[in-house]
Protein backbone atom coordinates (compact mmCIF):
# COMPACT_ATOMS: atom_id res chain seq x y z
CA UNK A 1 0.00 0.00 0.00
CA UNK A 2 0.78 3.43 -0.41
CA UNK A 3 1.18 5.32 2.78
CA UNK A 4 1.39 9.57 2.51
CA UNK A 5 2.14 11.91 5.30
CA UNK A 6 0.62 15.62 5.24
CA UNK A 7 1.59 18.57 7.33
CA UNK A 8 2.92 18.48 10.45
CA UNK A 9 2.59 14.79 10.18
CA UNK A 10 4.84 14.76 6.96
CA UNK A 11 7.34 16.89 9.36
CA UNK A 12 7.20 14.62 12.25
CA UNK A 13 7.84 11.27 9.93
CA UNK A 14 10.49 13.01 7.88
CA UNK A 15 8.85 11.49 4.72
CA UNK A 16 5.79 12.48 2.59
CA UNK A 17 5.21 9.17 0.80
CA UNK A 18 6.71 5.13 1.27
CA UNK A 19 5.01 1.75 0.10
CA UNK A 20 4.63 -0.61 2.70
CA UNK A 21 3.31 -4.65 2.47
CA UNK A 22 0.04 -4.48 5.08
CA UNK A 23 1.52 -6.95 8.07
CA UNK A 24 -0.73 -9.60 8.69
CA UNK A 25 -1.50 -8.17 11.85
CA UNK A 26 -2.82 -4.89 10.55
CA UNK A 27 -6.39 -5.13 9.81
CA UNK A 28 -7.79 -1.86 10.20
CA UNK A 29 -6.45 2.28 10.46
CA UNK A 30 -5.96 2.14 14.59
CA UNK A 31 -3.65 -1.15 13.84
CA UNK A 32 -2.09 0.99 11.12
CA UNK A 33 -1.51 3.93 13.36
CA UNK A 34 -0.23 1.31 16.80
CA UNK A 35 2.29 -0.24 14.06
CA UNK A 36 3.36 3.42 12.59
CA UNK A 37 4.38 4.53 16.14
CA UNK A 38 6.25 1.96 17.44
CA UNK A 39 8.69 2.40 14.63
CA UNK A 40 10.19 5.12 17.52
CA UNK A 41 11.03 8.49 16.94
CA UNK A 42 9.46 10.58 14.30
CA UNK A 43 7.16 8.03 13.85
CA UNK A 44 6.44 7.64 17.86
CA UNK A 45 5.98 11.85 18.21
CA UNK A 46 3.33 12.39 14.84
CA UNK A 47 1.42 8.98 15.85
CA UNK A 48 1.49 9.31 19.86
CA UNK A 49 -1.94 11.08 20.22
CA UNK A 50 -3.64 9.56 17.53
CA UNK A 51 -7.23 12.34 18.01
CA UNK A 52 -4.72 14.79 16.60
CA UNK A 53 -4.74 12.75 13.18
CA UNK A 54 -6.88 12.40 10.50
CA UNK A 55 -7.16 9.37 7.87
CA UNK A 56 -8.26 9.46 4.21
CA UNK A 57 -7.91 6.19 2.36
CA UNK A 58 -8.23 6.45 -1.23
CA UNK A 59 -8.60 10.07 -1.18
CA UNK A 60 -11.90 10.16 0.91
CA UNK A 61 -12.35 10.76 4.61
CA UNK A 62 -12.95 7.96 6.87
CA UNK A 63 -12.37 6.64 10.33
CA UNK A 64 -9.52 4.41 12.33
CA UNK A 65 -12.31 1.75 12.52
CA UNK A 66 -11.62 1.11 8.08
CA UNK A 67 -10.28 -2.39 7.12
CA UNK A 68 -7.44 -2.06 4.91
CA UNK A 69 -6.21 -4.00 1.93
CA UNK A 70 -3.30 -4.15 0.14
CA UNK A 71 -3.06 -1.64 -2.87
CA UNK A 72 -4.71 1.29 -0.58
CA UNK A 73 -3.28 4.57 -0.35
CA UNK A 74 -3.52 5.63 3.00
CA UNK A 75 -3.17 9.24 4.08
CA UNK A 76 -2.39 10.77 7.35
CA UNK A 77 -2.80 14.35 8.30
CA UNK A 78 -3.63 17.10 11.18
CA UNK A 79 -7.45 18.03 10.73
CA UNK A 80 -8.12 20.60 7.64
CA UNK A 81 -7.02 24.19 7.98
CA UNK A 82 -7.75 25.49 4.50
CA UNK A 83 -10.21 28.06 2.57
CA UNK B 1 -21.25 24.86 -14.81
CA UNK B 2 -18.75 23.64 -12.32
CA UNK B 3 -15.30 25.08 -12.16
CA UNK B 4 -12.73 23.95 -9.31
CA UNK B 5 -9.16 25.09 -9.90
CA UNK B 6 -6.19 24.51 -7.58
CA UNK B 7 -3.52 27.14 -8.24
CA UNK B 8 -0.30 28.73 -7.42
CA UNK B 9 -1.40 32.47 -9.05
CA UNK B 10 -4.06 35.28 -8.02
CA UNK B 11 -7.22 35.40 -9.27
CA UNK B 12 -9.56 38.34 -10.54
CA UNK B 13 -12.81 37.91 -8.77
CA UNK B 14 -15.08 39.85 -11.43
CA UNK B 15 -13.40 37.54 -14.42
CA UNK B 16 -14.55 34.61 -12.53
CA UNK B 17 -18.08 36.04 -11.93
CA UNK B 18 -18.41 37.16 -15.45
CA UNK B 19 -17.37 33.41 -16.65
CA UNK B 20 -20.03 31.06 -14.27
CA UNK B 21 -22.99 33.58 -15.63
CA UNK B 22 -25.64 32.15 -17.35
CA UNK B 23 -28.32 34.07 -19.10
CA UNK B 24 -31.19 32.80 -16.25
CA UNK B 25 -28.94 33.75 -13.39
CA UNK B 26 -30.44 36.32 -11.09
CA UNK B 27 -28.67 36.29 -7.77
CA UNK B 28 -24.46 35.47 -7.67
CA UNK B 29 -22.85 35.11 -3.96
CA UNK B 30 -19.59 35.20 -3.86
CA UNK B 31 -17.09 34.82 -0.57
CA UNK B 32 -13.23 35.75 -1.33
CA UNK B 33 -11.01 34.69 1.73
CA UNK B 34 -7.30 36.27 2.28
CA UNK B 35 -4.44 36.45 4.26
CA UNK B 36 -5.25 38.50 7.37
CA UNK B 37 -2.53 41.31 8.06
CA UNK B 38 -1.65 40.36 12.22
CA UNK B 39 1.15 40.84 14.08
CA UNK B 40 4.40 39.84 12.74
CA UNK B 41 3.07 37.34 10.39
CA UNK B 42 5.38 37.48 7.58
CA UNK B 43 3.55 34.62 5.04
CA UNK B 44 1.37 31.52 4.95
CA UNK B 45 2.03 28.31 3.21
CA UNK B 46 -0.45 26.78 1.67
CA UNK B 47 0.25 22.21 1.69
CA UNK B 48 -2.28 19.96 -0.04
CA UNK B 49 -2.96 16.51 -0.54
CA UNK B 50 -3.20 17.35 -4.82
CA UNK B 51 -4.32 13.74 -5.77
CA UNK B 52 -7.47 13.77 -2.92
CA UNK B 53 -8.58 17.75 -3.60
CA UNK B 54 -10.44 18.79 -6.03
CA UNK B 55 -12.18 15.12 -6.06
CA UNK B 56 -13.38 16.21 -1.86
CA UNK B 57 -14.14 19.91 -3.39
CA UNK B 58 -16.18 18.09 -5.95
CA UNK B 59 -17.63 15.74 -3.53
CA UNK B 60 -18.62 19.14 -1.63
CA UNK B 61 -20.11 20.73 -4.57
CA UNK B 62 -22.43 17.97 -6.13
CA UNK B 63 -23.64 17.81 -1.65
CA UNK B 64 -24.40 22.05 -2.55
CA UNK B 65 -26.23 20.77 -5.54
CA UNK B 66 -28.62 18.09 -4.21
CA UNK B 67 -29.22 20.92 -1.61
CA UNK B 68 -30.07 23.83 -3.35
CA UNK B 69 -30.90 24.39 -7.45
CA UNK B 70 -27.42 25.93 -8.74
CA UNK B 71 -26.90 27.04 -12.04
CA UNK B 72 -23.24 27.31 -11.70
CA UNK B 73 -20.29 26.81 -9.00
CA UNK B 74 -16.54 28.18 -8.94
CA UNK B 75 -13.96 27.63 -6.68
CA UNK B 76 -10.51 28.54 -6.87
CA UNK B 77 -8.06 27.40 -4.02
CA UNK B 78 -4.45 28.79 -4.03
CA UNK B 79 -1.49 26.72 -2.57
CA UNK B 80 2.03 28.04 -1.81
CA UNK B 81 3.59 31.16 -0.01
CA UNK B 82 1.19 34.14 0.23
CA UNK B 83 1.99 37.43 1.85
CA UNK B 84 -0.74 39.51 4.04
CA UNK B 85 -3.17 40.71 1.99
CA UNK B 86 -2.91 38.08 -0.34
CA UNK B 87 -6.47 36.15 -1.62
CA UNK B 88 -6.70 32.91 -0.72
CA UNK B 89 -10.21 31.40 -1.88
CA UNK B 90 -12.68 32.12 -4.00
CA UNK B 91 -16.38 30.63 -3.61
CA UNK B 92 -18.91 31.52 -6.22
CA UNK B 93 -22.59 30.68 -6.59
CA UNK B 94 -24.62 31.46 -9.05
CA UNK B 95 -28.45 30.72 -8.62
CA UNK B 96 -31.62 32.42 -9.63
CA UNK B 97 -32.87 33.88 -5.91
CA UNK B 98 -30.35 34.93 -4.20
CA UNK B 99 -31.22 32.85 -0.73
CA UNK B 100 -30.31 29.73 -2.39
CA UNK B 101 -26.78 31.72 -3.49
CA UNK B 102 -26.36 33.03 -0.39
CA UNK B 103 -27.28 29.50 1.51
CA UNK B 104 -24.86 27.53 -0.73
CA UNK B 105 -21.90 30.02 -0.75
CA UNK B 106 -22.09 29.70 2.65
CA UNK B 107 -21.97 26.03 2.97
CA UNK B 108 -19.49 25.61 0.24
CA UNK B 109 -17.05 27.66 2.91
CA UNK B 110 -17.98 25.52 5.53
CA UNK B 111 -17.24 22.40 4.00
CA UNK B 112 -14.02 23.52 2.04
CA UNK B 113 -12.34 24.44 6.07
CA UNK B 114 -13.70 21.48 7.64
CA UNK B 115 -13.45 18.98 5.07
CA UNK B 116 -10.45 19.76 1.92
CA UNK B 117 -7.15 18.39 2.27
CA UNK B 118 -5.09 21.79 2.70
CA UNK B 119 -3.04 22.76 5.58
CA UNK B 120 -1.63 26.56 6.73
CA UNK B 121 1.64 26.87 7.84
CA UNK B 122 2.51 30.23 9.28
CA UNK B 123 5.85 32.41 9.11
CA UNK B 124 6.43 34.48 11.95
CA UNK B 125 9.36 36.80 13.01
CA UNK B 126 10.36 33.90 15.99
CA UNK B 127 9.61 30.81 13.32
CA UNK B 128 6.95 28.20 11.66
CA UNK B 129 3.75 27.25 13.04
CA UNK B 130 1.38 24.54 11.49
CA UNK B 131 -2.29 26.44 11.98
CA UNK B 132 -4.97 24.67 14.65
CA UNK B 133 -7.98 23.72 13.19
CA UNK B 134 -10.64 25.90 14.87
CA UNK B 135 -13.54 24.09 16.62
CA UNK B 136 -15.74 27.31 15.24
CA UNK B 137 -15.29 25.97 11.85
CA UNK B 138 -16.78 22.32 12.98
CA UNK B 139 -19.27 24.32 14.38
CA UNK B 140 -19.88 26.20 11.05
CA UNK B 141 -19.90 22.70 9.18
CA UNK B 142 -22.31 20.89 12.06
CA UNK B 143 -25.46 23.33 11.03
CA UNK B 144 -25.95 22.05 7.90
CA UNK B 145 -25.82 18.60 9.07
CA UNK B 146 -29.93 18.48 9.75
CA UNK B 147 -30.60 20.89 6.46
CA UNK C 1 -15.23 52.62 4.18
CA UNK C 2 -18.25 52.71 3.12
CA UNK C 3 -19.12 53.05 -0.40
CA UNK C 4 -22.52 54.24 -1.62
CA UNK C 5 -23.12 54.44 -5.24
CA UNK C 6 -26.51 54.74 -7.69
CA UNK C 7 -24.85 55.21 -11.01
CA UNK C 8 -26.36 53.90 -14.68
CA UNK C 9 -22.93 52.09 -15.73
CA UNK C 10 -22.05 48.93 -14.93
CA UNK C 11 -19.38 47.63 -12.29
CA UNK C 12 -16.49 45.76 -11.98
CA UNK C 13 -17.11 43.43 -8.88
CA UNK C 14 -12.94 42.42 -9.07
CA UNK C 15 -12.27 46.42 -8.87
CA UNK C 16 -14.38 47.30 -6.49
CA UNK C 17 -13.60 44.20 -3.87
CA UNK C 18 -10.21 45.66 -4.32
CA UNK C 19 -10.99 49.17 -3.00
CA UNK C 20 -12.97 47.80 -0.27
CA UNK C 21 -9.89 45.50 0.94
CA UNK C 22 -8.17 46.61 4.49
CA UNK C 23 -5.12 44.66 4.58
CA UNK C 24 -6.49 43.49 8.30
CA UNK C 25 -9.67 42.11 6.05
CA UNK C 26 -9.88 38.52 6.74
CA UNK C 27 -13.58 38.02 4.43
CA UNK C 28 -15.31 39.89 1.88
CA UNK C 29 -18.51 38.72 0.71
CA UNK C 30 -20.35 39.60 -2.04
CA UNK C 31 -23.63 39.79 -3.68
CA UNK C 32 -24.76 40.61 -7.59
CA UNK C 33 -28.08 40.78 -8.43
CA UNK C 34 -28.99 40.41 -12.21
CA UNK C 35 -31.89 41.11 -14.70
CA UNK C 36 -32.43 37.47 -15.32
CA UNK C 37 -33.42 36.59 -18.83
CA UNK C 38 -37.15 34.76 -18.74
CA UNK C 39 -39.54 34.75 -21.32
CA UNK C 40 -40.44 37.68 -23.06
CA UNK C 41 -38.99 40.10 -20.84
CA UNK C 42 -37.26 42.72 -22.99
CA UNK C 43 -35.92 44.97 -20.32
CA UNK C 44 -36.46 46.55 -16.82
CA UNK C 45 -36.29 49.96 -16.10
CA UNK C 46 -35.17 51.20 -12.55
CA UNK C 47 -36.63 54.31 -11.01
CA UNK C 48 -35.69 55.76 -7.87
CA UNK C 49 -36.06 58.88 -5.18
CA UNK C 50 -32.42 60.57 -5.97
CA UNK C 51 -33.00 62.69 -2.66
CA UNK C 52 -34.09 59.85 -0.34
CA UNK C 53 -32.08 56.57 -1.69
CA UNK C 54 -28.47 57.60 -0.55
CA UNK C 55 -29.78 58.34 2.43
CA UNK C 56 -31.81 55.53 3.14
CA UNK C 57 -29.36 52.86 1.94
CA UNK C 58 -26.90 54.96 4.73
CA UNK C 59 -28.90 54.50 7.09
CA UNK C 60 -28.98 50.35 6.43
CA UNK C 61 -25.72 50.25 6.00
CA UNK C 62 -25.06 51.83 9.66
CA UNK C 63 -27.68 49.71 11.03
CA UNK C 64 -25.46 46.88 9.61
CA UNK C 65 -22.22 48.33 11.06
CA UNK C 66 -24.31 47.98 14.85
CA UNK C 67 -25.02 44.36 14.46
CA UNK C 68 -21.87 42.95 13.31
CA UNK C 69 -18.07 44.32 13.47
CA UNK C 70 -17.57 45.20 9.71
CA UNK C 71 -14.50 46.89 8.24
CA UNK C 72 -15.74 48.05 4.57
CA UNK C 73 -18.98 48.25 3.06
CA UNK C 74 -19.63 48.61 -1.16
CA UNK C 75 -23.24 49.16 -2.63
CA UNK C 76 -23.78 49.81 -6.06
CA UNK C 77 -27.03 49.89 -7.45
CA UNK C 78 -28.41 50.86 -11.03
CA UNK C 79 -30.91 53.07 -12.37
CA UNK C 80 -32.21 53.76 -16.17
CA UNK C 81 -32.94 50.77 -18.71
CA UNK C 82 -31.22 47.44 -18.24
CA UNK C 83 -31.34 44.54 -20.52
CA UNK C 84 -31.01 40.87 -19.53
CA UNK C 85 -28.36 39.63 -18.37
CA UNK C 86 -27.11 43.25 -16.93
CA UNK C 87 -26.13 43.64 -13.28
CA UNK C 88 -28.46 45.61 -11.51
CA UNK C 89 -26.68 45.75 -7.97
CA UNK C 90 -23.54 44.50 -5.70
CA UNK C 91 -23.54 44.38 -2.01
CA UNK C 92 -20.02 43.66 -0.81
CA UNK C 93 -18.96 43.00 2.87
CA UNK C 94 -15.51 43.25 4.32
CA UNK C 95 -14.62 41.71 7.93
CA UNK C 96 -12.14 39.96 9.99
CA UNK C 97 -14.37 36.37 9.50
CA UNK C 98 -16.62 34.94 7.80
CA UNK C 99 -19.56 35.06 9.28
CA UNK C 100 -19.82 38.79 9.67
CA UNK C 101 -19.19 39.20 6.32
CA UNK C 102 -21.91 36.53 5.42
CA UNK C 103 -24.77 38.00 7.51
CA UNK C 104 -24.13 41.36 6.72
CA UNK C 105 -24.68 41.07 3.26
CA UNK C 106 -27.43 38.61 3.14
CA UNK C 107 -28.97 41.16 5.73
CA UNK C 108 -28.02 44.46 3.56
CA UNK C 109 -29.54 42.81 0.43
CA UNK C 110 -32.70 41.93 2.27
CA UNK C 111 -33.33 45.61 3.71
CA UNK C 112 -31.87 47.24 0.01
CA UNK C 113 -35.01 44.75 -1.16
CA UNK C 114 -37.53 46.19 1.38
CA UNK C 115 -36.68 49.84 1.85
CA UNK C 116 -34.44 50.98 -0.68
CA UNK C 117 -36.73 53.75 -2.77
CA UNK C 118 -35.79 52.12 -6.07
CA UNK C 119 -38.71 50.58 -8.57
CA UNK C 120 -38.49 48.23 -11.68
CA UNK C 121 -40.30 48.40 -14.51
CA UNK C 122 -40.69 45.57 -16.87
CA UNK C 123 -40.99 45.89 -20.74
CA UNK C 124 -42.15 42.56 -22.34
CA UNK C 125 -43.19 42.13 -25.95
CA UNK C 126 -46.90 43.05 -24.48
CA UNK C 127 -46.12 46.10 -22.87
CA UNK C 128 -45.36 47.45 -19.89
CA UNK C 129 -45.54 46.68 -16.27
CA UNK C 130 -44.55 47.25 -12.80
CA UNK C 131 -42.78 44.58 -10.40
CA UNK C 132 -44.73 43.74 -7.50
CA UNK C 133 -42.99 43.25 -4.46
CA UNK C 134 -42.98 39.71 -3.29
CA UNK C 135 -43.98 38.88 -0.09
CA UNK C 136 -40.99 36.43 0.38
CA UNK C 137 -38.75 40.29 0.81
CA UNK C 138 -40.56 40.90 3.68
CA UNK C 139 -40.27 37.80 5.26
CA UNK C 140 -36.40 37.88 4.59
CA UNK C 141 -36.21 40.88 6.06
CA UNK C 142 -38.11 40.06 9.07
CA UNK C 143 -35.72 37.26 9.94
CA UNK C 144 -33.45 40.17 11.27
CA UNK C 145 -35.69 41.78 13.46
CA UNK C 146 -35.04 40.15 16.55
CA UNK C 147 -31.61 39.48 15.77
CA UNK D 1 -44.91 71.59 1.08
CA UNK D 2 -43.28 69.75 -1.84
CA UNK D 3 -45.24 66.25 -3.15
CA UNK D 4 -43.25 63.66 -4.88
CA UNK D 5 -44.50 60.81 -6.99
CA UNK D 6 -42.82 57.65 -7.96
CA UNK D 7 -43.68 55.10 -9.70
CA UNK D 8 -47.06 53.53 -10.94
CA UNK D 9 -48.32 56.73 -8.78
CA UNK D 10 -46.36 59.36 -10.50
CA UNK D 11 -48.20 57.66 -13.24
CA UNK D 12 -51.51 57.68 -12.51
CA UNK D 13 -51.59 61.36 -10.79
CA UNK D 14 -49.76 62.16 -13.92
CA UNK D 15 -47.29 64.41 -12.12
CA UNK D 16 -44.02 63.45 -10.52
CA UNK D 17 -43.79 66.65 -8.07
CA UNK D 18 -46.06 69.46 -6.70
CA UNK D 19 -45.80 72.58 -4.49
CA UNK D 20 -49.39 72.43 -2.30
CA UNK D 21 -50.44 74.53 0.68
CA UNK D 22 -51.09 72.73 3.87
CA UNK D 23 -54.96 72.80 3.69
CA UNK D 24 -56.11 73.42 7.32
CA UNK D 25 -58.39 70.26 8.32
CA UNK D 26 -55.02 68.36 7.06
CA UNK D 27 -53.37 67.05 10.12
CA UNK D 28 -51.48 63.57 8.63
CA UNK D 29 -50.33 61.64 5.94
CA UNK D 30 -53.93 59.60 6.07
CA UNK D 31 -55.58 63.08 5.95
CA UNK D 32 -53.98 64.22 2.79
CA UNK D 33 -54.55 60.65 1.19
CA UNK D 34 -57.70 61.63 1.47
CA UNK D 35 -57.66 65.15 0.10
CA UNK D 36 -55.60 63.74 -2.90
CA UNK D 37 -58.11 61.63 -3.62
CA UNK D 38 -60.79 63.91 -3.48
CA UNK D 39 -59.40 65.24 -6.79
CA UNK D 40 -60.81 62.29 -8.85
CA UNK D 41 -59.09 61.45 -11.96
CA UNK D 42 -55.82 59.93 -12.15
CA UNK D 43 -55.26 60.79 -8.17
CA UNK D 44 -58.76 59.20 -6.89
CA UNK D 45 -57.17 55.83 -9.17
CA UNK D 46 -53.70 56.64 -7.50
CA UNK D 47 -55.03 56.52 -3.39
CA UNK D 48 -57.85 54.08 -4.51
CA UNK D 49 -56.28 51.97 -1.98
CA UNK D 50 -54.27 53.28 0.76
CA UNK D 51 -53.30 49.92 1.10
CA UNK D 52 -50.93 49.92 -1.83
CA UNK D 53 -49.09 52.95 -1.40
CA UNK D 54 -46.30 53.69 0.76
CA UNK D 55 -44.65 57.15 2.02
CA UNK D 56 -41.64 58.61 3.30
CA UNK D 57 -41.51 62.10 4.55
CA UNK D 58 -38.62 64.11 4.58
CA UNK D 59 -36.72 60.69 2.69
CA UNK D 60 -37.65 58.23 5.78
CA UNK D 61 -40.09 55.87 5.71
CA UNK D 62 -43.21 56.14 7.61
CA UNK D 63 -46.69 55.50 8.27
CA UNK D 64 -49.92 57.07 7.75
CA UNK D 65 -50.34 58.81 11.68
CA UNK D 66 -47.69 60.74 10.92
CA UNK D 67 -48.37 64.51 11.44
CA UNK D 68 -47.99 66.66 8.47
CA UNK D 69 -46.02 70.16 8.66
CA UNK D 70 -45.77 72.58 5.81
CA UNK D 71 -41.87 72.65 4.64
CA UNK D 72 -42.45 68.49 4.62
CA UNK D 73 -41.29 66.69 1.76
CA UNK D 74 -43.99 64.00 1.25
CA UNK D 75 -43.12 61.00 -1.12
CA UNK D 76 -45.73 58.38 -2.17
CA UNK D 77 -44.85 55.30 -3.88
CA UNK D 78 -45.64 51.76 -4.41
CA UNK D 79 -44.11 49.29 -2.05
CA UNK D 80 -40.53 49.59 -3.29
CA UNK D 81 -38.73 46.57 -5.49
CA UNK D 82 -35.13 47.13 -6.16
CA UNK D 83 -32.30 45.29 -5.64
Amino acid sequence: MTLLYFAWVRQKTGRGEEQLFLPADVKTVSDLIAFLAKRGGGFADAFADPRRIRVAINQEHTGFDTPLRDGDEVAFFPPVTGG
Amino acid sequence: MITIRIQRKDFDIGAEVAALDAEDTGAVATFTGKVRKEGDLVALTLEHYPQMTEREIGRIVEDAKARWPLMGVTIIHRVGRLLPGDKIVLVAVAAKHRGAAFDACEFLMDYLKTRAPFWKEEERDGGTRWVEARHSDDKAAERWRDK
